[in-house]
């Protein structure tokens, strides 16, 4: 009985109030009762996601909201499986980060407006992995890119105005595409929720509008995804934009857009057989394409901003490949470069005349571990499970491209931590709680796969795609 | 003509004819109704109590994906109040009698057109949105006209209040009825003013954020941010 | 085929014409003048297409805001396309 | 037929420009234009030969055409306005910090390395 009250329409009904309430608890209480606010939200939202997260857990199809009281298809439902919540937990959980490290930054004016794009993206990105409905996902990859936007060219800088300016232009023509992909589905499947989608879709099979709608929901969702060659403008995004709001664009929009090509892909399209070889190779060249721009990078952060795209791509061939073990690895790399990339962000961050900051090393030296996949990280079990999908599918090739371009992106790695495991900076103590937080974290869930009963995490995560084909 | 543009021509000539064909073999226009339309156009009026399908869809069947529109619209002031923030407030200049004259006389009259339509959102055609947008145009009618500044600090207030209630409406619907938005007033007769239930007032709320957001995002693009 | 669709069938070619016309012009300020008749023209067929709620947004939203929107930006950053 | 072509020509002009034009406010101009296409083209999908607006009226009972591509696009104008006036708004900040709104030149002059980590 208790458990209905995790709805997680509460907590996007009651974060909305308190985000459009932000005049005025600026006028209230100036900056400071804006900024506490934020950040009980947060904290309140990730115990609350967690609760979702559990309750998810319990329906075998994943949990459908129903929206205004009409059954679906006709209502928008939230359909709320494991995965979405728990990825949706991260997101708020490193927003709860992020704005406690932005706590320090007085540069972004007015503070207010800050805070509310910080909740808003990461509330765009929930709404994301949370919803069931093909067009309410469109309107929350639009809060999510706008979002997005305005905190990319929060700092109005020079390298931020033009990093941004490309990425909009990128994600609008993108956004276009998505309306034709959905305009094409509606026609011919009428309906937009995802689980009618995917049964009437059984009916009808994959004719030429199908496929036409699969490459521009691919285009749609690969901006964001940072699927090559639509991912030129997250260098410099990465590059210029101030590292918390980086980790919120990780943890958030870059792992919803993934998360959304997942929903489209694997649970309403099915993974089309014709389409799959097309769909790898697009990930394995984002891939290669990544970690070889990612070795000659002279700039830490540009360097970083490289590798977050191979990552991207790993969670592309991932996805796509649409088996049981590559869903699982799917699964754990989204964790894991969450937390690495994060852990690096707030790093590079605070890199100054000194070099690095010294005390911060433990994270530093887990924040590269997991950058490369390597024990103790979840992602090192992400990549023996993606290793072995590749294998078990028969796609020699594509292992033995993946384990070579593995080896450039340890190679640059290590590069860069010789040079700024050196550095003798000092890391703001404020500052520093975010990296060591998500260090522990990421401790913490190495031991996920040796645990029997936690173990059931991943098989709970993946249970409803096996037995419903529902992600 | 360089290389890129005939390139280019060739790229969207391929789009257009590989996407026609296939929309108008498979979704041939003027096709018949699909299910959801079906469901739609046999049960709306007895559902929601309102002659306006859209508003219903906009309103109620698809209410959330409304309160995220608007919550777009919020974030794009938000975005250009980030970006060109608005620091000082210049003189205001004289404006010619004649305009003066005019936008004494065509400004309210835009904004009862825009009230009227808002108020009918559910009878007629029109809605929040549309009367959001002639509202904010009446704004900046009197603005461009009169060259002077409105007192933004009002509009940011009504936008927030009106999106705070469409949240805590939503909200509400879960403690009276088990669902975000839910209908919880009586619906009354249809094609009466007072019908509905929640439908009215939520397209009211709409109104007055959507047209309060526009206003804003136009007074700072015209200048926000201008001195640097 | 009846005067309402030739009508139609004008407006729809005169449209295409319209944007391709605001794709090479190097004067920004008549691209966006050609932009919002788009819109118009476009909510007139949305009339045509019994939607009249939407081409009453897309004439409020499309074809004035939209247009003054671009209309400042465009006073704030140069009139003239360079190449 | 004639509809799918011209909503999709307005969409594929908004490409051409994305793609050939350097102007950003131009770009901006054809991505505008490509949202009034998508708008069409999904009004277009919702099409019933013969129908009525879907309003209800006293004593009328005609088909109808589908309400459901109407109510997406109120939302995807909506959206497409917000869109327009934040890049816009981007634009003007270009403009502020490069005093150009050609975006080779601003990535010549970010190569430059006059935009290191200003």
């Amino acid at each position: 009985m208790t458990l209905k009250l995790f709805d997680p329409m509460l907590m996007i009904g009651i974060s909305l109030a308190i985000v459009f309430l932000m005049p005025i608890w600026k006028a209230l209480g100036g900056k400071k009762l804006a900024w506490a606010v934020s950040v009980l939200l947060y904290a309140f939202n990730t115990l609350f996601m967690i609760g979702v997260a559990y309750r998810a857990t319990l329906y075998p199809e994943g949990l459908i909201i129903k929206i205004g009281g009409f059954k679906p298809p006709f209502g928008i439902v939230l359909h709320v499986t494991f995965w979405g919540a728990v990825l949706s937990t991260f997101v708020w959980f490193v927003a709860f980060l992020s704005i406690m490290y932005a706590s320090t930054r007085y540069d972004a004016e007015p503070a207010d407006v800050y805070y509310a794009l910080l909740t808003l993206l990461a509330l765009g990105s929930s709404g994301m992995f949370l919803t069931g409905d093909i067009f309410n996902l469109f309107v929350f990859t639009e809060i999510t890119a706008l979002a997005a936007f305005g905190l990319s060219a929060f700092m109005k800088k020079k390298g931020t105005a033009y990093a941004t300016i490309k990425y909009i232009i990128m994600a609008e023509v993108a956004s276009a595409f998505l309306l034709v992909a959905i305009a094409l589905l509606y026609g011919k499947l009428g309906t937009l929720n995802m689980l009618d989608a995917q049964q009437t879709l059984k009916t009808v099979g994959m004719t030429g509008a199908m496929v036409l709608s699969v490459l521009f929901f691919l285009v749609g969702y690969g901006v964001e995804a940072e699927i090559f060659p639509l991912n030129l403008w997250a260098p410099d995004v990465y590059k210029y934009v101030p590292e918390e709001v980086i980790a919120l664009f990780i943890s958030g929009s870059s792992k919803a857009a993934a998360f959304a090509w997942l929903r489209m892909w694997v649970m309403v399209f099915g993974v089309p057989q014709k389409m799959l070889q097309t769909m790898l190779w697009i990930g394995i060249v984002t891939f290669a394409f990544a970690e070889v721009m990612a070795y000659s990078q002279k700039s830490f952060r540009r360097a970083l901003g490289y590798a977050s795209l191979g990552q991207a791509g790993l969670v592309f061939v991932a996805i796509s490949l649409g088996s049981e073990l590559a869903l699982k690895a799917a699964f754990l790399l989204m964790i894991n470069h969450i937390l690495s990339e994060a852990i690096l962000f707030y790093i590079a961050g605070n890199i100054g005349e000194d070099g690095a900051p010294a005390n911060v090393r433990i994270p530093l030296v887990f924040g590269f571990l997991g950058a490369v996949s390597m024990p103790p990280f979840i992602g090192f079990w992400g990549k023996i499970f993606l290793f072995m999908a590749l294998a078990k599918a028969g796609y020699w090739v594509m292992f033995v491209l993946i384990a070579l371009f593995s080896i450039v992106e340890i190679a640059y790695m290590y590069k860069w931590f010789i040079s700024l495991y050196k550095g003798t900076g000092k890391m703001d103590l404020v500052r520093s709680f975010s990296p060591i937080m998500l260090t522990l974290v990421s401790f913490a869930m190495w031991f996920m796969p040796f645990v029997p009963k936690i173990m059931d995490l991943l098989d709970l995560a993946i249970k409803p795609f096996l037995q419903k084909g529902v992600m | 003509m360089r290389l890129k543009h005939i390139l280019a021509w060739v790229f969207v000539i391929l789009f257009v004819g590989v996407v026609a064909y296939s929309l108008q073999t498979e979704v041939p226009f003027g096709h018949d109704l699909t299910k959801l339309a079906k469901y739609y156009v046999d049960n709306t009026a007895k559902e929601t109590g309102i002659p306006n399908f859209v508003t219903a869809i906009v309103v109620s069947y698809r209410g959330f994906d409304t309160l995220g529109e608007v919550t777009v619209l919020l974030l794009a002031t938000l975005g250009v109040i980030g970006i060109l923030p608005w620091e000082k407030h210049e003189k205001v200049k004289k404006a010619h009698p004649v305009l003066l004259w005019g936008i004494r006389i065509v400004f309210p009259i835009i904004l009862l057109v825009g009230v009227y339509i808002v108020i009918h959102g559910h009878l007629t055609p029109g809605g929040g949105f549309q009367a959001g947008a002639v509202i904010a145009s009446a704004f900046m009618l009197y603005m461009v006209s009169l060259s002077t500044h409105l007192d933004l600090e009002a509009f940011a207030f009504t936008e927030s209040i009106a999106g705070t209630g469409f949240a805590l409406i939503g909200v509400a619907g879960i403690f009276a009825g088990g669902a975000f938005l839910y209908n919880f007033l009586p619906k009354g007769n249809l094609f009466d003013l007072f019908s509905g239930g929640i439908i009215p007032i939520v397209y009211i709320l709409i109104g007055l954020k959507v047209s309060s957001e526009l206003t804003e995002v136009v007074s700072h693009m015209m200048k926000g941010g201008a001195e640097q | 085929m009846t005067v309402v669709n030739f009508l139609i069938y004008v407006l729809m070619g005169l449209m295409v014409v319209m944007a391709i016309i605001a794709a090479e012009t190097k004067n920004l300020l008549s691209a966006a003048i050609f932009s919002g008749f788009i819109s118009l023209v476009v909510s007139m067929l949305f009339v045509y297409l019994q939607a009249p709620d939407v081409a009453m947004a897309e004439a409020a939203i499309g074809a004035a805001l939209s247009l003054a929107i671009i209309l400042f930006a465009i006073k704030r950053t140069g009139e003239v396309e360079e190449k | 037929m004639m509809f799918y072509i011209a909503a999709l020509s307005l969409i594929g002009i908004g490409l051409y420009v994305v793609l050939t034009k350097k102007n950003l406010v131009k770009v901006l101009i054809g991505i505008s234009i490509a949202d009034s296409g998508v708008n069409l083209l999904l009004i277009s999908v919702g099409y019933l030969k013969g129908g009525t607006a879907p309003i209800l009226e006293k004593g009328l009972n005609k088909p109808m055409v589908d309400p459901v591509p109407q109510a997406l696009v109120l939302t995807a104008i909506v959206i497409g306005v917000a869109t327009l006036a934040l890049a816009m708004a981007v634009v003007i900040d270009v403009k502020r910090h490069f005093g150009t709104v050609e975006l080779d030149k601003v990535i010549k002059m970010m190569r430059g390395g006059d935009g290191s980590d200003a």
